[in-house]
């Protein structure tokens, strides 16, 4: 496992707050709007359907009325050792040295499928259809975000895009920093709760940087030393254990 | 008919009996075109793989088939590289096999590049992974070699090719082939050194998948100790494999087509690098189970569950891992021709059921915890890749076997008696 | 030199050698690499300007401000507007997925189209639409020449105070017929409620983001209630107030809905059972004195037992609630812990700013009137009513009347005549629209020949839906003004589509639940992209077309113009914002008298300005004021509601008292049925039927008259649909008991029809209970709906709600056959 | 695969030149080898076999 010395630059990550979160899936609504997801006639086949972003239930298994259910929101976690990056034969899908987040360049993949099987998160979603916006639909899609082809494998990429159009404007103003607010991807913006914070996690002057020290933070499979940038927040103990996997009397209770 | 193109001095049924076996296998070989062909162009929709099975039966098939092809290296390897010195007394039991060894090596390979052909999502960027290469992924690593090694088995399957009858007619064929022939010692070196990488890489696909527990083995070295352990199984699997397969196409001709001590040669070879593997695979697995598993606070059972159940594992060590080992090292049992092919079998099947178990099992074990485990059964398209390319190996083969002087002993074992020139159904005669 | 083979074979291996050094071989495969790219059917989106236009999603009445972003002409986006005082940022799934409504011309009518072929045979002609406006026109002046323009109906699904709705309205009013329906919903109730307890008729306007507990009886706060986007926004605003401050919210539900799991606590009451246990909560408020003194004292009528002009003794609301609301008898009826009901009590009692709140799910069906009354008691308990973070008393928003409508003759014979679903009657007194009682005389020999349909589609929305489908069926001439191809479209003779919601000027007065008059004005961001026209044009000229009294009623020229006129209102009042919101919220700002006028010179550039915005509001309201807040008989609040009184009088007239309440459908006896009660439902359990079946409505779901687009498929767990699969919740140990497990496929019978399905474990699910997702099981529509799951409306069963005479529909009883 | 691409320029450390320096040497192997079968028997077929006899070039494959 490679370590990388991530403690300068820029790495952007994000910060759920599942306490806030109502699993109302705007997010995903906004992500595949903004993204030009394809949608499937038959979209409750989530093995093949695409979705950048997916919403877990996940429950405390405890019987009425002492249920609990939380959702869990997991777009691409943009590891900071990506599990995905070095598997691929055609380097289709990077790091960016700059941003820290993982790109997927769709005319280069060959859809041999090995970051698939490589990513834990399943984040990583194959093409098994042609993209399809039939009846119309292909009116509605945004010239920003290329469309992809059957055969290929996508991604969340924390909306590049934006990022690429934040930069351009920054550029045309003679600045160089970019702000918090000003590079958003379109599930933080859009969350109607306002559960996910995004930003610079090495920037003191990002909320994320605060948030991600807080007790009740935890990553999803920290185990594994994927180190993933995407930070969930829960007080809730279940749900801090249900995001890794602990033997019987590991799970140390933080806060 | 086709008497002409059969080699001297060997026998070979008629043509009519040879057509309709071959029919056979076309059928497969048709299933399998049809399949591709909906494959390229409906997408890989067409196959029962998902986003959780994002390999499935041809990727097992795939590993198999390099697996077993071993035998073309290693026997390459045993007769070309270190046969002169060290296995000396087995030269002509290593060269009465090698032809086939070769035969068997590049239709497993041919087929194995065929099958990711059909595999991958966008077949017509698959050069991208020579063009776009990233030397840090070990599938690169795995295209290059096999890519290349392909090209090495050609080499070495051309001098065969053109010992064909007729072929050797023309001056300029005889000479290229019998140059080809003299320096086979270079391919098979260049092969032996291929093989060895990718055949680890293909382990070490697995091995650095650090996301999956199930998979992930690092810790040896600066590799995956699955990368060790794909080319020790690997070159125990091979020379079983040939081995059965030339014992079947003796039971099919009829014919004995290599020395009884062949068998037991390349069974003793195979049997002690099988058991030695399994000393290795079983220090892997505990050493997998006592490290890597505690560490991603996971524990043993959690990867087995129906119908994936630790019966694999049982299965793969237990019986057709101990059990053949134990049957091709014991000179007793070796000597028993049933036991003997019992074990070879055994000992295949165990290599293609951890190949199995490397893909499927990897990919079945959910890593969040709240994930769910998923199982696959392959669509009728991807059987027929599968089998198509069981037919195409076995058309390969037998034509191989009929049209070119593949098993050196042949003659020798199986004398035809000169009839002058009459020329019987049953085949072709002896002119000299 | 001569050409031999020799030469050739140089030439040859010279070229390739040549060509190898070259750069082309690099080209080629460069070229090769870029072809590879090229999936010609993979679309290229257009390029063009970006822009981003700010208006008011209209698909609710929730009116949440949105942004579309446009790439020239086309819509690529929408997103939530964070200067809207509505929802200030957050968007509903459906509003986000707008712009697959509009561009799926799968489910889009394109043109006016007459009907081919029999009913359901979606066999259609398009005509043109002077053609269509003509043979409705024609259709209206036959009716109303034979002297029954009465058999002109409308149902209705816009806003009830939108301007659409209002000249749907008008154009029943001046043809002469008082068949106007509207669908179903719990505002209704509320409305009802309001009536009933304060006198008012003005909107619902519940101050939940100043509240400090809020304790919902089932209002699905997070799963879509009220306006979704504010709700929303304010959950997030709750939650963000820190440990301490945060508003506390009980969530009282049968099932672990996402508002339940969010809830600090969550009480899970037997299915129809919420007006026990607000009563057993009362029972703890004033057993433990713990009620409001000032305002129960001096504002509020009938809470001690009390004389009556005539001097009769009434019951008092205080002694009715000790008497039979005592917590362990709520515990029996509700199954919710005595300790509990005690432990939300004090807890309300003790908070700051509470607010009680009643409504189920998304709020899209009405709820129980007596169980209304009850949950708004609690807050007049507590005196929050018309305090801050309370219920307020709003009055209407100031905008302008229409010119009087013009009725001739045939008008006023028809307007007399008894409205075909009874609403009003003496049997209905407080009802002011009865859709199943309207399909139910429908269904034996039409009185209705012409029927109007818009922003509706209750064929699929209504519980007992193949009962209203049976009637549609009876109807001669259905004109449906619907832009989708829904189920009630299909039905239709002829179709008048509309515009969707991002082609077209839409108004929305007072958007649900908000405490403050807000006016939101939607405008068309995109030119029609086909054929349709605004409902609001197609009835002006159908109006104009009818001629007579009629045309003369309907003096604009198009329907901006009637908008704007009924704006002018707002201009006169003085007053009020028409520019987005600043830093600080609308609902910080509520005081007396902290409206500012942005002082607009004329109305026109009010309205330009409105326009823009998509809003005018007024930031203020005055709280307390108790005096002038209700207007009941006795001026004050009304435990015991006169109201209901009179009309039980008016009702029984010569009759029996008894047999009155009986045929309302009262169970209560004496002065109960004045007061908030608990009225035991009226189909029990039955052996046949066990289970009880409960729909659910989900955030991600739509379940309204628009149907679900594509993109909310996506966020649907493969638990909830399956392929065509719908899936129904069941609590495990409910399941085991009928052998069933995860996944299994079931028919789910009640005594009205039955369903497929298959069954999902959950532990939140209520035991005993059936929870089943409402929104799909389409017949009409396109691919990505149609087919897909089962609609529970189709089985439920109907029963009236005592008084309100409005279908409850928590209250069927169903049987699980395994296959 | 080659030095100009850019993924060569993105990412250039010890793993990718040793892999593709090893690469290449197996392709030159091939390539030889390859090379030297068709001379030999363009040579032969010429009868110019005797001049290869004594080339040195037969020396490595005369050891097996």
């Amino acid at each position: 496992m490679k370590s990388k010395d991530n403690a300068t630059g820029t790495r952007y990550g994000m910060v759920v707050d599942l306490d806030k979160c109502i699993g109302c899936g705007v997010c995903v609504v906004a992500c595949s709007s903004e993204n030009n997801v394809s949608v499937l006639y038959d979209e409750s086949d989530k093995t093949r359907n695409i979705s950048w972003l997916k919403i877990y239930r996940i429950t405390n298994g405890k019987g009425f009325p002492e249920t609990e259910a939380v959702y869990l929101p997991r777009p691409c976690m943009q590891c900071d050792n990506p599990p995905c990056v070095p598997v691929c034969p055609a380097t289709a899908t990077r790091q960016d040295p700059n941003t820290g987040t993982v790109s997927q360049i769709y005319t280069r993949c060959i859809g041999c499928r090995y970051c698939m099987a490589a990513c834990p998160y399943h984040a990583r979603d194959f093409n098994w259809y042609d993209p399809s916006f039939p009846n119309g639909m292909d009116r509605y899609l945004s010239p920003e975000v290329s469309p992809r082809m059957r055969g290929v494998v996508e991604k969340c990429t924390f909306c590049h895009h934006r990022l690429m159009r934040a930069k351009a404007k920054a550029y045309a103003e003679g600045r160089r920093d970019i702000a918090q607010d000003e590079y958003i991807p379109a599930c933080v913006e859009a969350c109607p709760t306002k559960a996910i914070t995004f930003g610079d996690l090495n920037n003191p002057k990002h909320e994320v940087s605060a948030l991600i020290k807080s007790p009740y933070s935890f990553r999803l499979l920290e185990r594994l030393g994927t180190e993933p940038k995407v930070y969930y927040l829960s007080t809730k103990d279940w749900v801090r254990r249900m995001a890794d996997n602990y033997l019987e009397g590991e799970f140390i209770d933080r806060p | 008919m086709d008497l002409a193109l059969i080699p001297n001095g060997v026998q070979r049924c008629s043509l009519k009996t040879f057509t309709s076996w071959a029919v056979l296998w076309i059928v497969l070989i048709v299933w399998g075109l049809v399949s591709a062909f909906l494959v390229f162009w409906k997408g890989l929709n067409q196959t029962n793989m998902n986003h959780y099975f994002a390999f499935g039966l041809w990727i097992v098939f795939d590993l198999s088939l390099i697996a077993l092809g071993a035998g073309a290296f290693f026997t390459g390897f045993l007769t070309h590289i270190i046969g002169g010195i060290f296995l000396y007394p087995f030269r002509d039991n290593l060269r009465a096999v090698v032809n086939a060894a070769v035969v068997i090596g590049f239709i497993c390979y041919s087929a194995a590049i065929a099958m990711l052909g059909v595999d991958i999502g966008q077949p017509i960027r698959g050069w991208f992974i020579f063009w776009h290469a990233n030397v840090h992924s070990m599938l690169t690593e795995v295209s290059f070699c096999i890519t290349a090694y392909l090209g090495v088995l050609t080499i070495e399957y051309l001098p065969l090719i053109l010992s064909n009858r007729k072929l050797k007619q023309v001056p300029e064929f005889n000479i290229f082939g019998n140059t080809l022939h003299h320096i086979v010692a270079l391919f098979a070196a260049v092969g032996t050194f291929l093989s060895f990488f990718h055949q680890g890489s293909l382990g070490g696909m697995f091995g650095v998948l650090f996301g999956r527990p199930f998979a992930f083995r690092e810790g040896f070295f600066i590799w995956p100790w699955t990368f060790f352990l794909f080319i020790h199984s690997s070159i125990a699997a091979g020379p079983a494999f040939t081995l059965l397969c030339i014992w079947v196409a003796q039971k099919a001709t009829g014919k004995q087509l290599v020395t009884r001590d062949t068998f037991t040669l390349l069974a003793k070879i195979s049997g002690w690098l099988l058991a030695t593997y399994m000393i290795a695979k079983i220090a892997d697995t505990i050493g997998w189970a006592y490290g890597v598993v505690p560490r991603a606070g996971l524990s043993f059972m959690d990867f087995f569950q129906a119908p994936y159940g630790v019966w694999l594992i049982i299965a793969e060590i237990g019986i057709f891992g101990i059990i053949p080992a134990i049957i091709l090292i014991t000179p007793k049992y070796r000597e028993r021709e049933n036991l003997l092919v019992i074990g070879a079998l055994m000992n295949v099947i165990g290599i293609v059921l951890n190949r199995f178990i490397v893909t499927i099992q990897t990919l079945a074990i959910p890593v969040m915890p709240f994930d769910r485990f998923m199982t696959y059964f392959p669509t009728w398209q991807e059987w027929g890749i599968a089998f198509g390319s069981i037919g195409y190996g076995i058309l390969i083969f037998s034509l191989s076997y009929r049209y070119l002087p593949m098993f050196p002993q042949e003659p020798e074992l199986n004398p035809v008696e000169v009839l002058g020139t009459v020329v019987t159904d049953s085949g072709a005669i002896k002119r000299s | 030199m001569e050409l031999d083979r020799r030469n050739f074979i140089k030439f040859v291996a010279g070229g390739v050698g040549g060509t190898l050094l070259s750069p082309l071989p690099w080209k080629l495969i460069d070229d090769i690499a870029i072809w590879t790219q090229n999936w010609s059917w993979v679309p290229t989106p257009a390029r063009g300007k970006i822009s981003h236009i700010d208006t008011v999603c209209t698909l609710c009445s929730g009116a949440c401000g949105i942004t579309v972003r446009k790439v020239g002409d086309r819509v690529v986006k929408i997103e939530g507007r964070e200067d809207y005082p509505v929802n200030r940022g957050g968007i509903c799934p459906l509003g986000m997925a707008g712009q697959q409504i509009l561009y799926n011309e799968g489910i889009r009518w394109k043109a006016p189209m007459k009907r081919l072929g029999p009913r359901g045979s979606n066999r259609w002609k398009e005509i043109s639409w002077i053609e269509a406006i003509d043979t409705v026109s024609t259709r209206i002046r036959g009716v109303r020449q034979s002297g029954n323009p009465e058999q002109v109906a409308a149902i209705d699904g816009n806003q009830s105070r939108s301007s659409v709705a209002l000249l749907i309205r008008r154009l029943l009013e001046t043809v002469g017929s008082p068949n106007y329906l509207v669908m179903p919903g719990q505002e209704h109730t509320s409305a009802m409620v309001q009536l009933l307890m304060q006198g008012s008729d003005g909107p619902v306007a519940l101050d939940l983001e100043n509240a400090d507990f809020v304790l919902s009886f089932g209002c699905g706060l997070l799963d879509g209630w009220g306006a979704p986007g504010r709700m929303m926004h304010t959950w997030g605003e709750w939650v963000s107030r820190g440990p301490k401050e945060r508003t506390f919210v009980v969530q009282i539900d049968p099932r672990a809905s996402d508002t339940a799991m969010k809830a600090d606590l969550w009480l899970a009451p037997l299915p129809g059972t919420e007006a026990a246990l607000a009563l057993g909560i009362a029972h703890v408020l004033v057993k433990e004195k713990l009620y409001h003194k000032e305002f129960i004292e001096g504002h509020s009528l009938g809470f001690d037992d009390w004389t009556g002009q005539k001097g009769i003794t009434h019951r008092g609301f205080s002694s009715l609630v000790l008497e039979k609301y005592a917590p362990r008898d709520v515990e029996n009826i509700t199954g919710v812990k005595a300790e509990l009901i005690i432990r939300v009590a004090r807890k309300f009692a003790a908070a700051r700013a509470p607010i009680a709140v009643a409504g189920r799910g998304k709020g899209l069906l009405p709820g129980g009137l007596y169980e209304h009354m009850a949950v708004h008691a609690l807050n007049a308990l507590r005196g929050r009513i018309n305090k801050r973070g309370g219920a307020l008393v709003a009055g209407n928003l100031p905008l302008s009347d229409w010119p009087e409508a013009e009725r001739d003759s045939a008008a006023r014979d028809g307007l007399e005549r008894t409205r075909v679903d009874g609403a009003g009657t003496p049997h209905y007194p407080f009802a002011r629209s009865l859709i199943h009682r309207f399909s139910e005389s429908i269904r034996t020999g039409s009185p209705i020949d012409t029927l109007f349909i818009c922003s509706a589609n209750p064929i699929h929305t209504v519980p007992d839906s193949r009962g209203i489908e049976e009637a549609l069926k009876a109807v001669p001439f259905i004109v449906s003004l619907s832009p989708f191809k829904d189920e009630t479209s299909l039905m239709a003779d002829m179709i008048l589509p509309d515009h969707t919601h991002l082609e077209k000027m839409t108004d929305i007065v007072w958007p649900t639940g908000i405490q403050y008059p807000l006016y939101a004005l939607s405008r068309p961001v995109v030119r029609p992209i086909y054929g349709t026209r605004h409902s609001g044009d197609v009835i002006i000229s159908l109006a104009k077309k009818i001629g007579g009294s009629v045309a003369r009623s309907f003096p604009w020229k198009n329907f901006e113009e009637a908008v704007k006129q009924r704006a002018k209102g707002l201009y006169d009042a003085g007053g009020g914002e028409s520019s987005p919101e600043g830093s600080v919220p609308v609902w910080k700002r509520l005081a007396k008298g902290q409206s500012q006028s942005k002082g607009h010179s004329s109305f026109q550039s009010l309205w330009e300005d409105i326009k823009t915005s998509g809003c005018w509001y007024i930031p203020s309201h005055s709280f307390g004021r108790w005096t002038e807040a209700f207007q009941t008989p006795s001026g004050k609040f009304e435990f015991y509601s006169s109201a209901i009184e009179a009309a039980v009088k008016n009702s029984s007239k010569g009759g029996s008292l008894d047999t009155t309440l009986q045929e309302l459908g009262i169970r209560a006896r004496g002065d109960e049925v004045y007061m908030p009660h608990y009225e035991k439902p009226g189909s029990g359990a039955d052996k046949g039927y066990p289970l009880h079946l409960l729909p659910i409505e989900l955030i991600n779901l739509a379940s309204g008259w628009i149907g679900n687009p594509p993109f909310l498929n996506k966020t649907l767990f493969d638990y909830q649909l399956k392929g065509s699969d719908l899936f129904i919740e069941m609590n495990p140990k409910t399941a085991a008991e009928y052998g069933l497990s995860e996944g299994s496929r079931i028919i789910l019978r009640s005594r009205r029809g039955e369903l497929r399905a298959r069954t999902h474990l959950f532990d939140g699910a209520m035991p005993g209970v059936v929870f089943i997702p409402v929104g799909l099981g389409h017949t009409a529509y396109d691919r990505y709906l149609k087919g897909k799951g089962a609609n529970p409306y189709e089985i439920i069963e109907r029963v009236e709600d005592p008084l309100s005479g409005q279908p409850i529909w928590w209250n069927t009883r169903v049987k699980v056959v395994k296959i | 695969m080659f030095p100009f691409v850019f993924e060569w320029s993105w990412q250039l450390d010890w793993g990718r030149i040793v892999f593709m320096g090893l690469l290449y040497m197996v392709l030159g192997a091939i390539s030889l080898g390859m090379l030297y079968a068709f001379v030999m028997t363009w040579l032969k077929l010429t009868g110019r076999d005797k001049l290869y006899e004594r080339l040195w070039l037969r020396f490595p494959f005369t050891l097996w």
